[in-house]
């Protein structure tokens, strides 16, 4: 089963049994988003609460399997508080880890073992992602990456809704 | 997995033979035997239709009705026998009604843009159900929303079945019943042919999703009563891109033509074009010559079985996997639709002790097991049974009690580890 | 028959070892060795596309983009990885250009039904040519006749060239040029980069038919400046049932849907539906799946011979049968379009002594030797050069010049027997 | 060639060299339908007058092939002069001679040959057909049988713009 802990590592678990920052904010003041896994039928929505550039408070709402829910919930975690500059960093990295997702139409680049090749491959340091580096794993399940990354792309919507 | 020899016997199919015709099912997945249990996505291909279509390939290729030559004329008739198989196969009353398509969802875009165009517009209703594929929801969407005509949705039950007691108020008006013959959700079989008389009563024309039924149980076209019925050829151990569209004559002559280009004209002119007669009408640009070879070797190998055994076997599938899955999940494991076995065809969605399909797919496939997991295109479905996606199981010919067994194995596996 | 070894020696392509790739040219007609002279309307199919497509249904098959175990992560790669192949062989900037469809056919009438449908009406102009083959004239006929807008025709000269002196009054007013790359009669190969500069300079996009270009020479989307480009696989050593439309991306990502169904949604409700992101919001239902698999060996194949190559072996083919039919013939023999080989593609269009061209084909073909007759699907054309029908030869990598003097030897037999 | 000549009888060579009734009739009084073979692109139009219950005038016009011509040369030779009863005659036992091509959709009852195999194939009289026979070779050759009733099919059109 080491094939399935690579994925199902037991921080993701963690996340999915006892998920943070669940609920709704009241709209407005917030702004909220909604996004759809086409593979799955998962719905997610995100709301989020900007106050004085910083991202004041951030609930998600929705049904999604462990690794959508897991990756919302360690998003939001970390990022409840930061600045929007931070905000728009992480959201940088963390696109940038599951790039091949973006490029899902061309991973060639992935190693016999379905992970990304030394070169060319996405470099983001672990330190800087924290929990988040648990979310590695699913880069060898290529139709995953749609379920990891689903809370992230709904978040840029609903702050793109706050400007 | 149980030991060997305590497989139930399934008396209606010699599925042993069967499998050795499918190599794919040899295959091994981290280690374990492959058990496909996603024949309601699409089916696996046996021996004959790679041989046919390879062989032809080989032997008469060429692009079909406008070449003289032997080798155009063998390809041609190829092309035609097989749309003569179809008719057959499903009791078309003449040929020229089966108009070959890319899938059963090009065949309802086919009605949509066609008869759908000229004939729906204010004030028309065109009469739907809750559990309908997107293939059979979204078309009339597009058009209601071009036409501005009303769609109305038969509701489904708490036990999976259409709700008919207000059908005649929803029928009212309609000139369009669109209905799937068998739910790729709940396994609901609908009584089409009742279906269709309370349409024809109401002075509307019914089309029958058939692409569950029509690869599973026999199907009459006639005896469905249906004025149109639509399937794919990869769900029936066909190729892929190939789909069929049968309609009757008179509907389907009195239809403009779908897409325009070569075949589908008897003339063109730079100020216009005339249209070819049926079929060759909704056929434009080179169809799928090799794949029609394909799906005429699928009906020969399914007639070969027998379309009454192919239904007995999943019928006692059905029966086992109710059983099994019952006595080993109780409560916990929820399957969806109609309880009875032979109110359903041969396939299971299900619920599992709140673990997401998603990941049920995922553990299961670390066994070898091949099961879908999603909303299987039929989202409004899902909203009105309360969740968001559901693991199906399914089973065709080359399926045994095993496979279940083996299915549940993986289930409890699922289950132990996602509660460490 | 020619004695061996006058064959001209053709240093560009390998034939003979290419020729080993396809069984059925192993074939006898009527006791003669067969001469496939029909490539233009479609090509045979060499083993490793048929290997490609029997092994990916034996060993990775399922229906892809819904699942996530691994025979269908498998097929999905395999689909996805096919798009690919498609956009690095014409240049595409970007895989998500590349539209899957069931022939050309389909790809302009997508273009047609959508972004047709959305911008044209009352008082716009879409500029075509006289020398298109219907799949390109009637969906614009049929759109004319519901939108109102206005077709023009860019004349064809004496000798098969666009008349474009008028060009820019043509071109006034129109919101699109759709075009063939090459005239699939005349042979004809348009200067597609000019034209659709012109059109863009008048403020129009440019659809380009390369069904005829891409299976026979390199053809680089962006070279050409055309918005939109379509082929059909089987005409380029690939399988039947799938074609491609490629397009700009912000073209196709402004464009209303196609069909509806699976696939191309994000979201269905009852009540409506939100649009899957490119390239499924125009892949509705199962797709060409095994049919991708094919395409892509077919892509592979043609570029391990090097497209520059298979250009020029066929401009030497022309040069051979241009000048084996005039010395042969005279002027009894008209070859339709350009008189250099260099400009024409690898086919050749000709009346033959008032001998119908049925007739030509029908007793070509006992000796073999496999040409087409008709009307090629460019009925406007044919009534352009005033005539009704034509014969064509067509040849492809596999062909030799010993295939030209075999058809000129049993053009020598037809005239003999009716003549008689 | 014994093949070819099954089908390029001398007959038909001889209608296609000198086809018998061409050229056209004005329009009123004559009546005229015009014919399409998709296959080919042959065009044919026919050119009908009647007068007191005969077919008093026809004329061919348009191209096709030696088979299409040949067809329709010899159908005018033998019907011009006939009452519209005989006309009518001769029109069913010709489709019947060529009804593979009526049901060219479920032409399963040839023989090896290709010919109607002797159940359930039309029995038509030889004699009673006259020239006409020569097109029996036709029906080896499933895809020219269009070409044979091309315009026997745009006859019964132009006729029925008479009524
Ligand atoms: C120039 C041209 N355009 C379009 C087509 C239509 O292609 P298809 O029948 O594959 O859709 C063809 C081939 O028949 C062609 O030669
Ligand atoms: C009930 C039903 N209708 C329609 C479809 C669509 O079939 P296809 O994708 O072959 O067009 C499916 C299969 O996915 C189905 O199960």
């Amino acid at each position: 089963m080491s094939r399935l802990e690579d994925l199902y590592k037991e921080v993701i678990l963690d996340h999915y049994r006892n998920p943070r920052c669940r609920g709704e904010l009241p709209v407005p003041p917030a702004t909220m988003a909604e996004g759809f896994n086409p593979l799955c039928g998962d719905e997610i929505t995100v709301y989020v609460e900007v106050e004085d550039d910083r991202l004041a408070r951030i609930r998600i709402a929705g049904r999604g399997c462990s690794i959508s829910s897991s990756s919302a919930s360690m998003m939001a975690e970390t990022l409840e508080g930061c600045s929007l500059a931070e905000v728009g960093e992480r959201i940088a990295m963390f696109n940038t880890l599951m790039s091949v997702h973006e490029a899902s139409l061309d991973h060639d680049g992935l190693d016999a073992d379905g992970l990304p090749a030394d070169d060319g491959a996405p470099m983001v340091d672990d330190d800087a992602l924290g929990d988040l580096v648990a979310l590695r794993g699913v880069l060898r399940y290529p139709r995953r990456i749609k379920c990891a990354t689903l809370g992230w792309t709904t978040l840029t919507k609903a702050l793109a809704e706050a400007n | 997995m149980t030991a060997p020899g305590t497989a139930v016997e399934l008396s209606s199919l010699d599925v042993t033979s069967i499998k050795a015709d499918f190599t794919i099912l040899e295959r091994k997945i981290h280690g374990k035997p492959v058990v496909y249990l996603d024949s309601a996505a699409s089916a696996q291909k046996p021996e004959s239709v790679l041989e046919a279509m390879d062989t032809f390939a080989r032997t008469s290729y060429a692009n079909v009705h406008r070449g003289v030559y032997t080798i155009a004329e063998e390809a041609t008739d190829a092309y035609e026998s097989a749309r003569r198989s179809v008719a057959r196969f499903i009791g078309a009353p003449d040929a020229r009604e089966v108009i070959f398509t890319r899938n059963a969802t090009e065949s309802i875009n086919l009605v949509a843009f066609t008869w759908g165009r000229a004939n729906l517009g204010p004030g028309d209703v065109v009469v739907s159900t809750e559990m309908e594929h997107h293939a059979n929801i979204v078309p009339w969407q597009m058009l209601a929303a071009e036409k501005g005509f009303e769609l109305r949705f038969i509701p489904v039950d708490a036990d999976g079945r259409l709700e008919v007691a207000n059908l005649g108020r929803l029928l009212d008006g309609a000139k369009m019943l669109t209905v799937t013959h068998e739910s790729n959700v709940l396994a609901t079989i609908n009584d089409v042919p009742e279906l269709a008389a309370a349409a024809h009563a109401a002075g509307a024309i019914c089309l029958v999703d058939a692409c569950q039924s029509v690869p599973h149980m026999p199907v009459d076209v006639t005896d469905l009563g249906a004025d149109f019925v639509v399937f794919s050829g990869h769900k029936m151990l066909g190729p892929t891109g190939i789909g069929v569209l049968w309609g009757r004559s008179d509907l389907l002559d009195a239809m403009p033509p779908f897409m325009g280009g070569g075949e589908m004209i008897a003339d063109v002119r730079l100020d216009g074009f005339s249209v070819n007669e049926l079929p060759w009408k909704f056929e434009a640009g080179t169809m799928p010559i090799i794949e029609a070879v394909g799906l005429e070797a699928a009906i020969g190998v399914l007639e070969s079985y027998g379309m009454d055994r192919v239904r007995a076997h999943e019928v006692e599938l059905n029966r086992y996997a109710l059983a099994t899955l019952g006595d080993r999940f109780g409560d916990k494991l929820k399957i969806w639709g109609p309880s009875d076995a032979e109110e359903r065809g041969g396939l299971a969605s299900f619920s599992f002790d709140d673990i997401h399909p998603h990941d049920i797919s995922q553990v299961l496939d670390e066994h070898g097991v091949c099961v879908r997991a999603g909303h299987h295109c039929a989202k409004p479905l899902m909203r009105c049974l309360g969740i968001g996606a559901t693991a199906r199981a399914s089973w065709y010919v080359y399926n045994t009690t095993d496979d279940i067994d083996a299915l549940a194995d993986a289930l409890a596996a699922t289950e132990k580890f996602f509660s460490i």
